[in-house]
């Protein structure tokens, strides 16, 4: 395909802006997550710096047209770093007047708006519960809005093909995406070859009538006169080196496979499909040629026994599910806390509480998490702050729970896991290795193996059947410690109790510090954690750039806390904790350095913006006077 | 391998741990037994593993010196399954009671079998909790008065081989705690099977349920009360040998061989391979009318899970070749920044 | 009562929320039977319920008008135990899928059918996870392509009708979404019958799924591959009626009626009170080898859990009288203080 | 029976004292749970204010005369109010060398020892792992040692009822209970009564012989000279009133009857049997002539699932468990509270975690019933805090459900469980009924019934089905306030958060407030909740008769707190938590109150001592300076 210069090329004037946020909305049906992927995809390419937010219908396949079919793929590319997908429009592509009326709110005053108004029949608008058309109101005169009959002018466009009316209709989103990449001049190719790749076999009749489609959107954006210039988004300066998109859950994948790979194990992969972690199944179940074994349980409880079952046999166990499936896991993973093995527990947060919104984000299983189970169970448990982030914790956590011999959790969210970023590929050669030992000889030669005799971290051997002269029995009654056995005297409870408990604690010397960003001492410290990263950091940047004193400090390790947290604390006069949920972060902050930590607390099954953010930050800091608020 | 092996005996497979059973229990019993084929089957000690629920019966990893895990209630099928996935080298054994296997871990009792992974379930059926002293259980029977049936148990209790038949088990089994030659053999017939073997095994709790079983232990009526299944061999029973089954439409009747009037060709021959209908039947047969079978029900062969599940595995890497990081996270689209 | 109740309509038991499943899923068809079976089967909306799991066929309740439950994945049966043993008086209905009912909730299911409580569960069998978008399920066939078993599906799938029958359910039926005279008639079977009334509904998901069952739900192939049930008749099928299905000993074997050699009297005769042995050989004929039956399996009676249960407290009354309280206080070894 | 006189008199010398702690240890087939009982009842009924404390082997039937089958009973009754069941033993009987050695710690320096010395024979010794008779111990001389033997003496006193040697020697119980009634001047009479009334029935010659066999101990008390005086422990003054002994566990079916009752409902409760709440299940499973409908489930997810069926059906429902089965519940519990109906779960605690010690006692899933469920999900909890206070928060708890719509959570342990104490039996017809309304007419005349419509306290209707025109369905996805919809609303969820948090707020408003026993204002507060109630009040009382400033607030609301507790504790210089776990009340108080709370924990499957809690006090009113330490 030759198409690369007459792709990037327009007649029109050109307007450089560092940062452009779009967002493409239509019906489920439409293909909008396709679109987004691939403009994300290519603004990726083109050296942008993204971040996206897919946001799509708890149902399958709700009624085409109406508001709770409304799909939508939002994301921001910028030629400075950007760190969450933007907190309004400036453009918004809407494909039926349902998309529209429950989107326009976010377009910025002046915003582009497109809409395909093919789709804005009487019918349309009775499915949308709309009396009249939202483009005939008066409101509209706040945006630019350019009418296309995308749907006439794909039909002519694809007639050559002699496709049903159907298929020639499903063609639509490609000229969208065409006059989309008209409009911030980008790049085609790479779309072109996924048209062709994806429709490729034997089916290219529909690639050609997709490609024509792309084509008339380019060209309808060249020709009409509403659309006066086109924008242009300079690459990003980001460290150097080779780049690809990687959503979140994929991440997760693939950060358990170099978990794998650095500690020469192989996956044992249990889970139980639930919103929104499935991608982690789906995706880990292509490697198999990786040696990785899936095994999608008869439940949450089977998944997490399983893995029990397989890292007792000695391989790499990891489990997954979202809040209702941890729920079912609590008490195995007690068990596996007693029986003082590794296995990775990850969850992937989810609107709750119950069934709660599946399709929607929020942080509300910290809690549950960290306290969920009977008796004194402490755990590790770390939390992703962006979709790449994912690649590095799940590392993080194998790591911990192979050197400490315990479970760890790992927290991701909704947000996270469907969002992508641009991810600089590492060099897998220069992957540190995580040395694991299975003990081959008894380490109490004069009498039987000690399968609770402890190393310097207070690490028990991981011996494996198979092992001669290691045989060794373990089980969730209190044992001994050392010998393993059975006890139930009231001084080893106790000693237990603690062991387990310090062996948490000793994660923190196999951690990093916590980093701030920013003034190490101040005003203000905005303490987050997990996917409101992006969010928090750009309103502290931004107060940052204001002269106001405020700095970040995002805590990847939920328990135990680095070890530096509370003298860091102790140096700003405020404290502000953002988080989607009513404030558990600030509840264990609270508890644990006795600080009166404020709340900004949002539960909506939404990402934070950046201006409510700011808001907040410029309300603390301006005020002079402390905010308390009680946790209740 | 050429090299003589060292010959194992029981006590090779006897722990350092006190027996915490009551006295009497008929857990003694299977234990005993256990360790007896233990060496016979020629698995070494640390090739096998135990893994058991929580019940009396399911301290039983702590007395034997294998690999060994004592788990939670109910989910023993499923620790064993993710254990021999990953290790099909290891010689697994799942010890359950017929609360622990039967009411909370009832789901995954039927995945496990269903799934046919090359493991031996033993269900230790003393119809009754007995660790949580003397509830009733799901084996327990109707009018069972218990600590929680003052007026007798209501439930219908279920038939462990019934419930094995529906889900599909290739290798079902049944025993008695006191037939210590039977139960023996019984064992290790599991022990050979590919696939997921289940045997019930009647076991008396003589603390919260004594003589649930006696008329299948007792020598003066085991023979009347049960039937001893031998594959290719007609279904003859009785302490004179002299009662046999025959098939009669799809019903079961016993005959009467005194007289003569039946001949052994006319009863019902025992087929461990024959379709799954015969070991429904066999499970139908309960006391009084019938003499309760005992023995093999079935055995049949078919691809276990993990051999499927690894065998995905060895045909991905065959088709694609071992997977490569570097060329996975290099795949699809990239681009480069400042190099 | 001489009171002449209002006639139910179909509408009645429409519900005001707009129904959010695929355009073309088996399931609307299924909803359609049932709104309109029940005014025939004559309780007012306001004393049926219906409880179900999560799934896309859970979803079921919101689009009936009348008391519901949407509940969490694979916990209906029990919601519904406890409903109906405190509240005997209210027809309650169980709506589940394949891994709802099969997979999470395969407990509490066999448990249900063994108490016998009296219910009815419809099963939507799609053979895959709809609301979680095209996982495999215990139904999915072995090799079936998913999003989890991209190399295909090696489980061995459960058949739900065997597992009932090894868990002794009381009324089996099955049926077919598309068959909606079949369905509505099977509906009302189910709710005709006292005792737990389990009736599996061949679903077409036609998302991620489609044409599993298109050949029982095909005009033109249908007739070929299912075979109708009916009680006391000699099982025939085909579209020309000219196949029979005959017992050979424990098997069963397909015969052609055309060259007469076949009488109709040699022919299995449908029996839904026979024993439970019919019915699981019923549940073993598949495709291709047998046409699928589809229709009741089985309907016998048995007291349901709900009477024994509240028979044991009506006893406890008659017996023992109403409990007194202040009496219960008193009993044993009191004492007074300075009175 | 005319034994009356006989049974009370003694010719030798009488020591009066205020009170007495004894604690007879055996082999677990020795009856000790059952002579306990007996010695509890009949000191109840002397009068004495009485506390308990059983304790035995997690093993059906351990093998007999070994350390791990030595089951005990404690007691302390006086003529004061107490509390615990005593810190150190007054009197030690012990019927075997195992039992002997592994109590002989807590028995005081002169304490009375009183040993069945038949069981002291070589093989006993070697079954208890003993070398040595412990009897021929130096240490011996620190007791006041007397052997009796009991085994030779009890088959000469029941010879002649033709006993085979087992039934005899199983009367040698009733020979140390003969003994101990004429140490302590107990009345034998209730003890007669229940022999004859338990072997009564056609086996009246098991009842004679024990009868011998007690009268045969009081006899030996009375004649042997190693006993120079018995006791005597006057009445206690206690409130006027009827009184009877209660267990905790029984207490708690009692209060579900009386809160039923009180209510006008009929109890479902729904239970899988697991140590130590099955005894509420035994018991209430007697009651069916209450209308009481037991089920027990095939597991701890479908009891609690059942229980929810039958909530919405109208009734009672109740579910319990302990830990591990709790944590099997948490997801069904979010639903309950997604679906906002009534519903009871109580949690009588072990040790953990995990299987942990099944039958020892613990605080340690506070956390897990605050916070173990995913979402925000907020639930009220309550903690009794002795064996007759099940009896009352049950009915507390249940009046809350109602009134809120919600489920509540009652936390109970092992120790309150098995332990007993004497009962003010109520007077029924007084009871305060508790008000239930099934609306039977639609909250919404223009448009359909809406079941999430709310009254002044937030709580929705309870429309029971069979109800005309109140049709409604309930579910686990989030709901649109009012209507009960499915709702994915962001507002609308934000505000159902707030709403359901708000509901287990209004607790607050409908319990009373936080009392404070001592001084209001001070030096000290101790802070203490659940089975620790008794030591920490003996504790307390014992400091502040030294004169120290040091005052106890109990709190038996755990969520929401009372509303005047921050206020109280804002009244005393320091804060003391003692808990038998690692912090978890300390945590939630110093995240609320941000108090620099300081902890007293304890992790050994026992509870308090008076005197450990005594010294901490002593400890931290002494040297003046806070103790700070932090929890992690
Ligand atoms: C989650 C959980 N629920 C309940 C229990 C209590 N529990 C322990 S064993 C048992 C039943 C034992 O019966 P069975 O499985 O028949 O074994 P047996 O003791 O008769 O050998 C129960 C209910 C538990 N330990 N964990
Ligand atoms: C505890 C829990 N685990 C997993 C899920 C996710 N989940 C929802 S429905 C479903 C399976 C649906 O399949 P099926 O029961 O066959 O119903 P269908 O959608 O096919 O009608 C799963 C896994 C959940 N909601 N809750
Ligand atoms: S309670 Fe019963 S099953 Fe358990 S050890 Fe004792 S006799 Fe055996
Ligand atoms: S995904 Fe399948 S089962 Fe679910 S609504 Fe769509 S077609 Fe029906
Ligand atoms: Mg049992
Ligand atoms: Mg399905």
């Amino acid at each position: 395909m030759s198409t690369e210069a007459a792709s990037t090329s327009t007649n029109k004037a050109i307007k450089t802006v560092s940062g452009i946020t779009v967002r493409l909305v239509g019906d489920s049906g439409d293909g909008m997550q396709l679109l987004g992927t691939q403009l994300t995809n290519t603004s990726a390419i083109a050296g942008n710096d993204i971040a996206t937010f897919p946001d799509f219908p708890a149902e399958i396949r709700a009624p085409r047209g109406t508001r709770a079919g409304v799909s939508g793929f939002q994301v921001q590319f910028a030629s400075h770093e950007v760190h969450t997908p933007g907190d309004s429009l400036d453009a918004l592509v809407a494909m039926n007047p349902a998309a529209l009326v429950t989107n326009l709110a976010d377009l910025v005053k002046g915003g582009l708006l497109i809409v395909n108004e093919d789709s804005f029949e009487d019918k349309d608008l009775k499915l949308a519960k709309l009396k009249v058309s939202p483009l005939e109101e008066p409101a509209m005169e706040n945006y630019r809005l350019v009418k296309v009959p995308m749907t006439r002018l794909t039909k002519t466009a694809v007639a050559e093909f002699g496709l049903s009316a159907k298929e020639a209709d499903r063609c639509k989103n490609f000229f969208a995406m065409g006059l989309v990449y008209w409009l911030y001049g980008r790049n085609m190719d790479a779309t072109l070859r996924f048209i062709h790749g994806k429709f490729g076999d034997g089916k290219s009749v529909i690639a050609n009538a997709n490609e024509k489609a792309l084509r008339a959107g380019w060209a309808f954006g060249e020709t009409i006169e509403a659309l006066g210039h086109s924008y242009n988004v300079e690459a990003a300066s980001l460290p150097e080196g080779t780049y690809r998109n990687i959503i979140g859950n994929q991440a997760m994948a693939w950060g358990l496979l170099a978990a794998a790979q650095r500690s020469g194990k192989e996956i044992f992969y249990a889970s139980y499909p639930i919103t929104p972690a499935s991608d982690i199944l789906h995706e880990l179940c292509k490697f198999k040629n990786f040696g990785v074994c899936t095994f999608q349980a008869e439940d949450e409880i089977a998944a997490v026994c399983s893995a029990i079952g397989a890292s007792y046999g000695g391989q790499m166990a990891v489990t997954t599910s979202s809040g209702p499936g941890i729920a079912l896991k609590t008490e195995a993973m007690g068990l596996a806390l007693m029986l003082e093995l590794p296995l990775l527990v990850i969850d992937v947060q989810r609107g709750g509480p119950s069934t709660g919104l599946p399709t929607k984000t929020e942080q509300s299983d910290l809690m549950q998490v960290i306290f969920g189970r009977n008796g004194e169970s402490p755990l590790p448990v770390l939390a992703a702050r962006s979709p790449a982030d994912c690649f590095e914790i799940v590392q993080e956590a194998w790591m911990l729970a192979t050197q400490l011999m315990l479970p760890v959790v790992v927290l991701s969210d909704g947000y996270i896991a469907n969002g992508s970023e641009p991810w600089l590929i590492p060099d897998v050669s220069k992957l540190a290795p995580i040395t694991i030992t299975h003990p081959t000889e008894s380490n109490n030669p004069d009498g039987v193996f000690q399968p609770y005799r402890r190393n310097e971290l207070l690490a028990r051997p991981w011996a494996i059947p198979g092992t001669e002269g290691l045989m060794h029995r373990v089980g969730g009654l209190e044992k001994e410690d050392g010998s393993g056995n059975i006890s139930y005297d009231p001084d080893n409870h106790q000693k237990m109790v603690h062991i387990r408990a310090q062996k948490v604690a000793n994660a923190a010397k196999l951690l990093p510090p916590q980093q701030v960003i920013g003034p190490q001492s101040g005003e203000l410290l905005v303490l987050s954690w997990g996917g409101t990263y992006g969010a928090c950091l750009t309103a502290v940047q931004a107060a940052q750039a204001q002269g106001t004193s405020v700095a970040l400090a995002h805590i990847r390790y939920m328990n135990p806390f680095p070890s530096n947290l509370g003298e860091i604390i102790s140096r700003y006069k405020q404290v502000l904790i953002p988080e989607l949920n009513m404030g558990q972060l600030r509840t264990l902050i609270r508890a644990r350095y006795l600080v009166d930590a404020v709340g900004y607390n949002k539960i909506k099954g939404k990402p934070f913006t950046v201006s409510e953010l700011l808001d907040k930050i410029t309300e603390m800091t301006k005020s002079g006077t402390r905010t308390s608020v009680q946790y209740q | 391998m050429s090299t003589t092996l060292p010959v194992l005996k029981a006590d090779d497979f006897t722990s350092d741990q006190d027996i915490r059973w009551c006295p009497g229990c008929g857990d003694y019993s299977i234990l005993a037994q256990m360790k007896k084929v233990l060496p016979e089957i020629g698995v070494p000690p640390e090739k096998t593993v135990f893994v058991s629920g929580i019940g009396c019966s399911s301290r039983f990893p702590y007395y034997v010196n294998t690999y060994g895990v004592h788990s939670i209630h109910g989910r023993a099928p499923a620790i064993a399954t993710g254990l021999k996935m990953t290790r099909p080298d290891l010689s697994v054994w799942v010890i359950t009671g017929d609360g622990d296997a039967l009411s909370i871990g009832g789901n995954h009792f039927i995945h496990l079998l269903r799934r046919n992974v090359d493991l031996n379930i033993i269900l230790f059926n003393n119809r009754i909790y007995g660790l949580t002293k003397g509830q009733y259980s799901p084996t327990s029977v109707e009018g069972q008065i218990t600590k929680s049936t003052p007026m007798g148990v209501v439930d219908h209790p279920l038939n462990p081989i019934s419930v094995a038949v529906g889900a599909e088990a290739t290798f079902i089994a049944r025993s008695v705690d006191s037939n210590v030659k039977h139960l023996a053999y019984t064992l290790k017939r599991a022990a050979a099977h590919k696939g997921t073997s289940f045997v019930e095994v009647y076991q008396n709790c003589n603390v919260f349920n004594d003589g649930a079983f006696s008329y299948a232990q007792d020598k003066a009526t085991r023979d009347d009360t049960t039937i001893e299944l031998e594959h290719g061999k007609p279904m003859i029973y009785g302490k004179d040998k002299d009662r046999g089954i025959r098939l009669n439409g799809l019903n079961l009747e016993v005959v009467d061989l005194n007289d003569g009037k039946v001949k052994e060709d006319d009863l019902l021959f025992h087929d461990e391979k024959a379709n799954s209908t015969l070991v429904y039947m066999l499970s139908r047969m309960r006391r009084p009318d019938f003499p309760e079978p005992i023995g093999v029900f079935r055995d049949v062969l078919s691809e276990t899970y993990e051999d499927a599940v690894r065998g995905q595995i060895d045909q991905a890497i065959e088709q694609r070749g071992r997977g490569n990081l570097q060329k996975l996270f290099n795949s699809g689209e990239t681009w480069k920044v400042g190099v």
